[in-house]
Formats: C-alpha cells, structure tokens, sequence
C-alpha cells in the first residue's frame, strides 16, 4: 500500500514537523533571555528577598536555578546545553518541588490529560462532522437553521466556562455529579470497579464541557464543506447515472471530511489550550493543573520542561493525522496534488 | 420509417429567482428520433443547457417546469416523465433509458475512489449483478480505447482525453437509449475532440444507445455527426432542419447568421467572409416582445415586433418560427 | 522589421527543496512588419502565452532578445519615459472580457487610463469626448456604457471597449491574445472587422495568440505552429492549413471539424 | 465601490442580527461607563451579594460592583480584541502580500515561516510569552496574541494575490504605467478588501477568546479589568462551586454573545460574497 509517493510525503511532513519543533524549544529557550527585564535574575532577586523562611533551601533553589538556565554561561553554550540535556529526557529540576525532576513531575499527570482530551476530541469531531453533514444535506430546513445557529453560539462557548456552567448546574443546583477532581478526595486510585465508577463520575462533566463546545466548529466547517461538494460535477454526474442518493451522500461525506482532517490537524494546539484551562476549572490533576501551579510559583524549569512536552505532543499528533490523511486520500497516496 | 423516441410539447421551464422568472426554456416543442443524431445549437444564455435539464426532468430549484409534457417511448407507448417527480423519474430512467455525457468531464468521476469502485456502486443503485457490470465495463473500455487496467486506477491518474473516454464508456453502460451530450468538447484539444467524435458515433453504431442529443455552440463539431438540428435562440427553438438542408439553405435569420459566422481554416470560409449578428442576446427575464430575435434582425417588419411567430413546418421535414415564411404561407 | 524576437526562452523554475523545471518556450525566433497580421498557433501549454507576455514585457524572459523598433525590450528600457513610450506604442486585447474589467470600477476606467497614459494635455471635456468618439468608433451607443459596472455588460460589448482603448491609444503594435474565444460566435466577426480596421487605418501590426487555427487562417498574413515551446512550422495560411509539412501541423489541420466538409474517417 | 459591496450585506437577515448584537455591546463598552458611573474597583460592606436595586448584576467577595466590571471589562476585552486584529492583519497583510509580489526565494521563505507559525500551538506560546512578563498591560497582551493569529489569513491573502495578479485587468494596468504602488492601492487592494475585513472580525473574535484564556490561568493584563479577568477572580474565589452565578455567568455570556455575533458576522458575509454559496 505504502507507495514511494506517500513515504516521500510522510517524510516531507515529519522532517517539517521535525523543523518546526526545532524552531519552538528555541523559542522556549530564548524566551527567558530576551524579555526585557530579565526574569531569571528578577526570580532570582525576588527568592534572595523572601529568603528569611528557609536560607538553606532558598539558597539551594537558586543553585538550581543557576545550573538550569546556565545563568553566567555565554548564550551557544547555554543552548547547547538546553538541546542536549533535552535531547537525554533531562527537563531539569523544579523549583517548587526542588529536588523533584520535572520530568518525574510531568509523567504521572500526562495519562489524565490524554484520557480527557483524546476522546473527547475525537468524539467532538465526529458528532460535529455528521452533525454538520446532516444539516447541509437538509439545507434550508428548520434542521439546517437549527443546527447552523446553535452551532454558531455553541462554537464560540469557551470550554472552561461551559465547564463552569456545567459544574454550577449539574454539581451544584442538581448535585448529579462531582464538582472537581478525577476521583474522590481520600480515595485511593485502585483497579477496582468502585474506584472505576468513581474516576467515570468525574470525568463527565469535564469531557461534556469540551465535546459539545468544540462540536459546533466541527459542525459548521462540514457543513460548508458539504454544501460546496454537493454542487460539484461528480455528484451531478452521479445523479443523471441513477446512482442512489445513499451512496452520493456517502461519496460527499467522504470527501468532505479530508479537509476536516487537515482542520483537526491544525486546531489540536487551541484544542490543548482550552483543554488544560478546562482542567484548571475542574481542578482535574492533569497537565493544565500542574502548568497552573507552576505559573503560580513562576517555577520556571517547571514551565519550560511542560512546554517542550505539550509542544512535542501537538507536533506528534499532527504527525499522526497527517498519517491518516494519507491513507485515506488516494491523491496523496499515489502522488498527485489534491 | 421515422419513430420519435423523445417528445417535447409545448414545454416552459423557468428559473425562479426571488418574484422574477428567467424564462429559460419558454413553449419549446420538437422531437427526438430514433436513430438519429440531434444537434442543438445556440449562443450562451440561449438557454441550451436548461434545455438538457428539461429532457432528462432533472428540475432543481429555482428551475420550475411551468407548462408542457416531455414523453419518453417505453415499449410500445410513451411515458410521461413530465409528470413523474425527480425522484421517479431518477429510479425508472436515468443510467438505465437516458444518460448525459456533461460538460466538465474533467471532474465527473467521483476522485477518492478507483473507477472499478464507482462501477460497481452504480451496478448496487441498480441492483445489476457487480460480476456482470465488471465484465461488461472491460469490454466497454476497451471499446472506447482504454485498457481495462485503468478500472483499478483513480480518476485523477487519468489525462483529459483519457477522463472523458471514461466517462462516454460508464454513461453508455447500461445501454441507455438517449445520451444527451451537453458540450461534451469544449474542455478538449482538437485532437482529443475527434478521438471523442469517434467514440461517441461508434456507440451508436454499434447500436449500444439509439439516438444523441448534442449540444453546443459549435456548428461545424455538430457538421460532422448532426443529423438534424434545432435551433435555439432566446429560449426558443427557431428553427428545425435536417443538417444538410439547413447548411445549403438555412431558413431562420438567425440560423443565417450563425452560420456565416463560422471560422474554420478553408478557402470556403475566407471567401464568403465573416459577418456579424449585431447586438446581444437578450435577457431572458425581460425579452422582447414578438419574435425575439427582431432587435437584431436585418429583415425584421412591423408584425415581428408584435406577434410572436409560431414554428411552423415550411418545407418536408423543416420548421421554422419566422413571419418571412409563415406570413406569405397565411 | 517593427518585432523582432531571437532565441526567446523561458524556463519556470518550482520547489524549493527539489527544484522542478519546466521549459515553456523553447529558442523562439521570429520577425513581425509593420502593417503585418501574423497569428501564433497552439494548444494549451504550447508556451504561446508565455510568448506573448514577455514581449508585452510583462514576464522578462529567461534567454533570447525582443526588439520593438530596434530597441531590446526588456534591456534598452531604462528610463520612465522610455518605458510610458513601449506601453503607448504596443498594447494588448486579451481573452477573457470578464477578467479585463476590475469589478471595483466603472468600464470606462480602462479608457480614462490609456487617455492619461497618452499624455496629453487635453481638458477633462475634450477627454470626455475622446471617449465617447472611441466609443462610436467600435460601435458602442456611449450611453449604454459610460457608468456601467463590468457584470452589467455583455461580453462582445466589453471586448469591443478594449479594442476602444487601442483605439486611443493608436499603437504600432498589438498582442491580441485570444480576443475573440470567449465572446459568442455571432459578435466574433466585428471583433475581428475592427482589429484589420487598425491596421488599415495606422499600419498597426497585429499578432493573434491562438488555438483556433480557423481565425488564423481567416485573418492572418503568416502562421506560427507552436507546440511545446517551439515553433514547428511557420507559412501563409494557405501553405500551413493546405499543405502542411509538419506532422504536428497535420494532425491538428486533419483534428480540426469543417464546415464544408464532413470527416470521412469519423465513423 | 462601497455602496456596491454593503448594500447586499444590508438585506441578510444574519448579517443584520450579529450586527446588531455586536454593536450593543460596543455601545455598552464605549459608552456604559460614562452613564452608569460605578467605580469596578471600589469595595463595599455588600460580600458576595445576589442581583440588587442596588447592584443589577450583584456584587463579589469584597463587595465590588458586578454590573460596572462588566461594563469596564467589555470595554478593555474589546480594546485588547480590536488591537490584537489589526496587529494580525498588519502582519498577515505584509506577509502575503510581500510573499505574492515578490516570489521566488522570499516567497518560499516566508511561507515556510508561516507554515511554521501555523502548526505552532499559538495559546500555548502566548502562555509561555506571558509567564516571562511580570507586569503586563493592556497592549502587551494584545500584542502576545496578535503574533499569532496571521498565519491562515497571510496563506490566504498570497493565493488570493497571486490569482488577481494573473487575472488581466492587472496586466492592463501596467500596461497602462501604473507604478507598483498604484496598482497595489488601485486594483490589488480593493480585491483583498472584503476578505480581509471578514479576517478582521474573525481576528478581533480570537483575540478576545485568547485574552480570556490567558487571564483566567492568571497571565492577563496586571492591572485594569477584563471579561476575563473575571472569570479568573470567580474561579479563584470558587464562585462557581459556591453558587455565585451572577458573577461568572455575566461574563461568559457577553464573551459568547460578543464572539458568537462576530463569527456571524463573517458568515453572513461569506453567505453574500462567496458565489459558491449563494442560493439562486
């Protein structure tokens, strides 16, 4: 199946990919050493004045500090040492949890955030997809307003504040379901089927929040995409040939959706985003908690080590969905421009 | 002798936009012959292409039929598809009695898929056994030129010229008896244009579909292959006329005029000259009373102006819609 | 010789990692007179547009020298003046009537730009009234068109205003580039009246760009064959359409539907 | 030219209800304050009370007027939307039109730099940018969130340039002598026009929903109010959790109502400009 054209493809796209993420941790590099003002010394001051609370451990923290960002060092050196300590899976030490390193800190809240935001995409895309299918294939019927216009509203809802409602209706008012959290306080995570249900019951209202605000966007580009497919020549074509309604709908559908591949490709970054602010509201021990914190505590390893994660992470899936997209379209699969 | 295979009486077929109507089709009436190639002609705007629609009863929205019958031969008596819906009409005779060959085959063909695919989806529409049609669009390909390993291809790895041969041999797959080939050309080099013209007779020598209608603009594509033609101008048919008749002595002004405006490199052409209808088609939503045509007519009298002539059989086989010759018959 | 065009390549390069080069036209060479019609024939992508716009010095060319009035188009140019005096003196129609007009403004803007950049000191009237003579010039009542926005107009009629903005302009020579595949059959005829009317009236050299072999053979003095970026053939009409020498010429005269003449070999 | 291009606009029924709505709240925001003269930032005794006579919308933990932050708020989210727009559209426009005249090696350059920006998760840098800052105003934030909006509406401005320039009343113009600056100003400029105001409403929308994003995480402007400045006091102070409606759902609302007329706005102009949709 792999033909050389899709390999030649795929490898376009990774070396890109690859590129591209270059360009970002040296962005997350320089970032601190660029800003006027420079935050790192300013940290730096601002620990030296509180230090009265425990010198050993301030002083022990600004060493860190100093050995992370390689403060006193020429800047190529500092990069140099940023790239390759990156490169080993050395994200450097927190600050907040000094000795911790953030790595450590990193990998056990990563499972809640994918097991939130994976499914919670795909299935926003794929309601949104044929949601929006649908409302193109009825245009101009009630179905097709109701759909477009509610799907207007909805797309612009902020997850976090969708979450916000969600947690004030059904937590609060009906007290249908947890508030915040992944499980219940004083439980601990088990493989049991209590703790299963447990963990379910929190995690509906932060998945809803997301799947039915990002459904509308989904819903509003498909539907824009079926309209433009329904007026092309092949489904004319087909339709004068006596193919069956059934099959035109699914040739539309289908390629429709190829755009809205690219499309899941390019928005998964604000998709994170709202995602992690969503975890915030919910105060959901995933990712997004742990960024909050450490921008709190303006624990900058911290930061930085989760910033190269999440951004591998967006580049990773891109790859994947570009991946996909290959597969599906023969035009790219054989080599031809769509 | 002569058996009409598609009848149109008296048909109007107007686009509805808003409170006005485009009077696209407007009280056109003419047959279709079994056996015979039928070129119609016309300028853009004339209303042509709406005219392919009417023959198949593919009405959309805005376009309405407003007055007339279409009758399609089934058997020993005539259908009215006229009175059928879309639907109907689509699930009794399109693919299966009437196909089109449309005018931008260049995207015809359903691209994310391998043409055996589509083949095989169309067979499902029609609940055709998939062995049967596989085998008979092999043997249909290779007819039209193409070597059947292309069926595991997909329509983009395909050239033009090769696209459009494609779309000839699935159109014709089920042996339709009416193809209806609305500038079919256009989009082709001239040397594809008569690999195309070949295609397209051999069909119906071979007897796989009975009779063409073809419709352009261009008159001498339409020489080579016409049997008769009809004329359109304005949403009306002006005249018809057995081709060669209608070359040596064409009747309507407008047909007249068409034809000297003909460019193709022979001495023929550069001797008579090129001559120019003046003026502009009208708009259909607002057109001239009378015949249509007298605003640019260089023979139009007072009655053109105010009556509107009927299409009238003039000489044995030919009809025209023109006071020049009706007047002096009443 | 008013054109004279040496060796004229172009070469279209793509990509930035792999590069891709395509050769659009290939060592073209050819010589036009004053007061000459000549017609450059070929399909799509025989590299006659190319052609055309790197002698209207839209598109500089990759090799090759084209000289108008002895001077090299696309070096012998340098000052503003120089340059004002090129576009005077050659200008162009082209084919698509619809494109030719920016939708944003009135018709007659492309009128007003040819009469400022004639130059002349003239009064906004006496321009005015330029306009309107072009205008009547090409058959157009100038009520029907003075205010109309492009949509509002038929095809023929916006093809006849450019060929008023020549008109104005009264150039040595002209590149019309397809001018008349786009318009109905039935205005193509007074198009091209007006075209040899330029010429008879100001010697005007006219080059038709084109597919339709039937328009070069009706209007032109001298036929170029084009394909693939060269030029294959060249000869009087009557030499290229009767008695073709080159195979591509040949297959193109036979591919090509008559009027008087019906294709033996068609069924 | 103008009158041509609003008078359909005019008639769409879309068109005239997000108008509408947009133009409310920024009345609200341009001139609510001058007419409910609330200070947002003065505290009362009244804690966490529910809508009143005397406070409309209720008031937060210290006692802060609801209604008057909201006002303030919309204002500044405006302003912060607004600039952050034209921050994108200047950017956008110069890229693409810079990509599209100049071709070649610059081209290809600055597309790959955009491709670049595009696939970049933009809120996630903005949070980065942001934490660095330790007093951020107004505009920097919107600059944070102007740089990196533009990429689509720059892809999308070079292909729309590139195709005006081989369209042929361009070629007529130089044929005419126009200077590039002129034949930018007159013909190419026009063409872009509708679009680019469509990206305009669009980036002012993004630029709102990226302010609110960035200061509920806490990285939004230090000082002033915004909508989302707001929520972020309503989530620190668990609002939500206790109950206090009237302080986080007014200012969702006005981001959604604001954000929502904005998008259909664009698709109502995308509905009367684009052929393709147009319904005959």
């Amino acid at each position: 199946m792999a033909s050389k054209q899709m390999l030649r493809y795929l490898f376009r796209r990774f070396l890109f990919l690859f590129v591209t993420y270059v360009v970002a941790t040296t962005v997350v590099f320089l970032l601190p050493r660029v800003i006027p003002g420079n935050p790192l010394s300013q940290l730096l001051s601002n620990l030296s004045m509180v230090a009265q609370a425990n010198p050993e451990a301030i002083r022990a923290a600004e060493r860190a500090l100093m050995e992370e960002f390689g403060l006193g060092k020429p800047w190529y050196v500092q990069y140099v040492e940023f790239i390759s300590k990156a490169l080993r899976g050395d994200l450097g030490t927190s600050i907040t949890f000094y000795p911790r390193k953030v790595l450590d800190l990193i990998v056990p809240v990563l499972p809640w955030t994918l097991v939130l935001l994976l499914p919670a995409t795909l299935v926003a895309w794929i309601l949104g997809n044929t949601l929006g299918a649908q409302a193109a294939y009825r245009r101009n019927t009630w179905v097709d307003k109701g759909v477009l216009t509610t799907s207007l509203v909805v797309s612009q809802i902020p997850y976090y504040w969708l979450g916000m409602i969600f947690i004030f209706l059904f937590g609060v008012r009906l007290k249908l379901l947890p508030t915040q959290g992944a499980y219940s306080q004083g439980v601990i995570p088990s493989l049991t089927f209590s703790f299963f249900v447990d963990v379910l019951r929190h995690y509906i209202l932060p998945f809803l929040s997301i799947v039915v605000s990002a459904m509308g966007g989904w819903a509003i580009g498909m539907r824009l995409m079926v309209i433009y497919e329904l007026g092309s020549d092949y489904v004319l074509f087909s339709e004068t040939l006596g193919v069956s309604d059934k099959r035109i709908f699914k040739y539309v559908f289908r390629n429709s959706l190829l755009p809205q591949i690219t499309g899941l490709a390019l928005s998964l970054g604000s998709i994170l985003g709202g995602a992690l602010i969503t975890e915030i509201v919910f105060n959901y021990p995933g990712t997004g908690y742990l960024l909050f914190r450490a921008l709190t505590t303006l624990d900058y390893p911290m930061i930085q080590g989760i910033f190269v994660i999440l951004i591998a992470s967006v580049y990773l899936a891109n790859f994947l969905v570009d991946f996909i997209y290959a597969v599906i379209d023969p035009r790219i699969r054989i080599g031809q421009e769509a | 002798m002569v058996e009409p295979l598609l009848k149109v009486e008296g048909v109007r077929a107007y686009y509805k936009l808003g409170r006005v109507f485009v009077r696209a089709v407007d009280g056109v009436s003419f047959e279709v012959n079994e056996g015979e190639v039928l070129g119609v002609v016309g300028e853009s705007g004339c209303g042509k292409s709406t005219l392919s629609n009417v023959l198949m009863m593919n009405l959309r929205k805005p376009l309405v039929l407003v007055e007339g019958r279409v009758l399609f031969k089934m058997g020993n008596g005539f259908l009215e598809i006229s009175s059928l819906g879309r639907e109907e009409v689509k699930k009794r005779l399109w693919g299966k009695e009437m196909a089109v060959i449309p005018q931008s085959a260049m995207n015809a063909l359903m691209p994310t898929i391998k043409v055996r695919k589509y083949v095989e989806h169309l067979a499902e529409s029609h609940n055709i056994p998939k062995e049967e049609i596989l085998e008979k669009i092999r043997i249909r390909f290779q007819e039209v030129g193409l070597d059947p390993v292309w069926l595991e291809r997909y329509p983009f790895e395909f050239s033009g010229g090769m696209r459009q041969r494609a779309v000839i041999a699935i159109a014709t797959l089920l042996n339709p008896q009416l193809l209806i080939a609305d500038e079919p050309t256009s989009a082709l080099d001239v040397v594809n244009q008569k690999i195309f013209l070949k295609v397209l007779m051999q069909m119906k020598k071979r007897g796989i579909v009975k009779s063409i209608v073809f419709i352009t603009h261009d008159i001498a594509t339409l020489r080579q292959m016409a049997d008769r033609m009809v004329v359109m101008y304005a949403g009306k048919v002006v005249e018809v006329s057995p081709l060669e008749e209608m070359l040596r002595k064409p009747l309507h002004p407008y047909t007249k005029g068409l034809l000297d405006s003909v460019l193709t490199p022979e001495p023929e052409v550069k001797d008579r000259g090129i001559t120019t209808i003046p003026g502009a088609p009208p708009n259909l939503i607002d057109p001239p009373t009378g015949c249509r045509f007298h605003p640019r007519c260089t023979y139009a009298m007072k009655v053109c102006r105010e009556k509107e002539p009927a299409l009238v059989e003039v000489e044995k086989g030919r009809k025209v819609a023109c006071f020049l010759f009706t007047e002096e018959i009443a | 010789m008013r054109l004279v065009v040496r060796n004229l390549s172009k070469t279209f390069s793509m990509g930035f990692f792999s590069r891709r080069h395509v050769e659009a036209v290939r060592d073209v060479s050819f010589e036009v007179k004053g007061g000459e019609i000549v017609s450059l024939v070929g399909e799509s992508g025989s590299g006659k547009t190319t052609t055309a716009k790197m002698i209207l010095r839209l598109l500089p060319p990759t090799r090759g020298e084209i000289l108008f009035e002895g001077k090299d188009v696309w070096r012998d140019l340098k000052e503003r003046e120089e340059l004002r005096e090129f576009r005077r003196k050659m200008h162009a129609v082209f084919q698509d009537p619809f494109a030719s007009y920016n939708p944003f403004y009135p018709v007659e803007r492309t009128l007003w730009q040819a009469i400022e950049l004639l130059g002349e000191d003239l009064s906004k009237q006496d321009k005015l009234n330029l306009i309107k003579e072009s205008l009547l010039r090409v058959g157009l009542d100038p009520k029907d068109v003075l205010g109309k926005y492009p949509h509002q107009l038929s095809g023929g009629q916006k093809q006849r205003i450019m060929i008023a903005r020549c008109w104005i302009l009264k150039p040595l020579f002209i590149v019309a580039d397809e001018p008349t595949s786009m318009i109905d059959a039935s205005s193509r005829g007074g198009i091209i009246k007006l075209l040899e009317e330029m010429r008879e009236e100001n010697g005007t050299s006219i080059m038709f760009i084109t597919h339709d072999l039937g328009l070069a053979y009706y209007v032109s003095d001298r036929i170029f064959v084009m394909k693939d970026g060269r030029i294959v053939e060249e000869g009087s009409p009557d030499e290229i359409v009767l008695s073709p020498k080159h195979e591509y010429t040949k297959t193109l005269v036979s591919s090509i539907p008559k009027l008087y003449k019906r294709m033996e070999d068609l069924v | 030219m103008f009158k041509v291009m609003f008078k359909p606009l005019l008639k769409n029924r879309k068109f005239l209800i997000g108008f509408s709505v947009f133009l409310f709240f920024l009345v609200l925001g341009l001139f609510g304050p001058i007419f409910y003269r609330v200070d947002p930032t003065e505290m009362t005794w009244n804690h966490e009370k529910p809508p009143s006579r005397e406070h409309p919308l209720g008031t937060d933990t210290y006692g802060r007027d609801i209604l008057a932050q909201l006002i303030h708020g919309i204002r500044s989210s405006l302003y912060i939307g607004f600039l952050s727009a034209i921050i994108s559209l200047t950017i956008g426009t110069f890229v693409g039109t810079f990509s599209a005249v100049k071709r070649g090696v610059v081209d290809e350059t600055l597309m790959a730099i955009t491709n670049i920006v595009l696939t970049t998760p933009s809120i996630l840098v903005a949070i980065l940018i942001a934490s660095y800052m330790r007093v951020r105003n107004v505009e920097m934030v919107a600059l944070i969130l102007g740089l990196f909006q533009w990429p689509w509406f720059a892809r999308a401005i070079r292909a729309q340039l590139m195709s005006v320039m081989s369209r042929e009343y361009v070629y007529l113009s130089v044929m005419a002598g126009y200077s590039d600056l002129r034949l930018i100003f007159e013909d190419l400029i026009p063409t872009i026009a509708t679009y680019a105001f469509m990206s305009f409403v669009l980036f002012i929308n993004g630029g709102i929903m990226g302010e609110a994003s960035l200061s509920l995480i806490g990285l939004g402007p230090t000082q002033g109010i915004s909508l989302g400045i707001m929520l972020q006091w309503a989530v620190l102070m668990e609002a939500v959790r206790r109950g206090l409606w009237w302080w986080f759902v007014p200012p969702g609302v006005s981001i959604v109502a604001i954000t929502a007329s904005l998008l259909v706005i664009s698709t109502a102009m995308d509905e009367v400009f684009n052929p393709r949709l147009r319904e005959e």
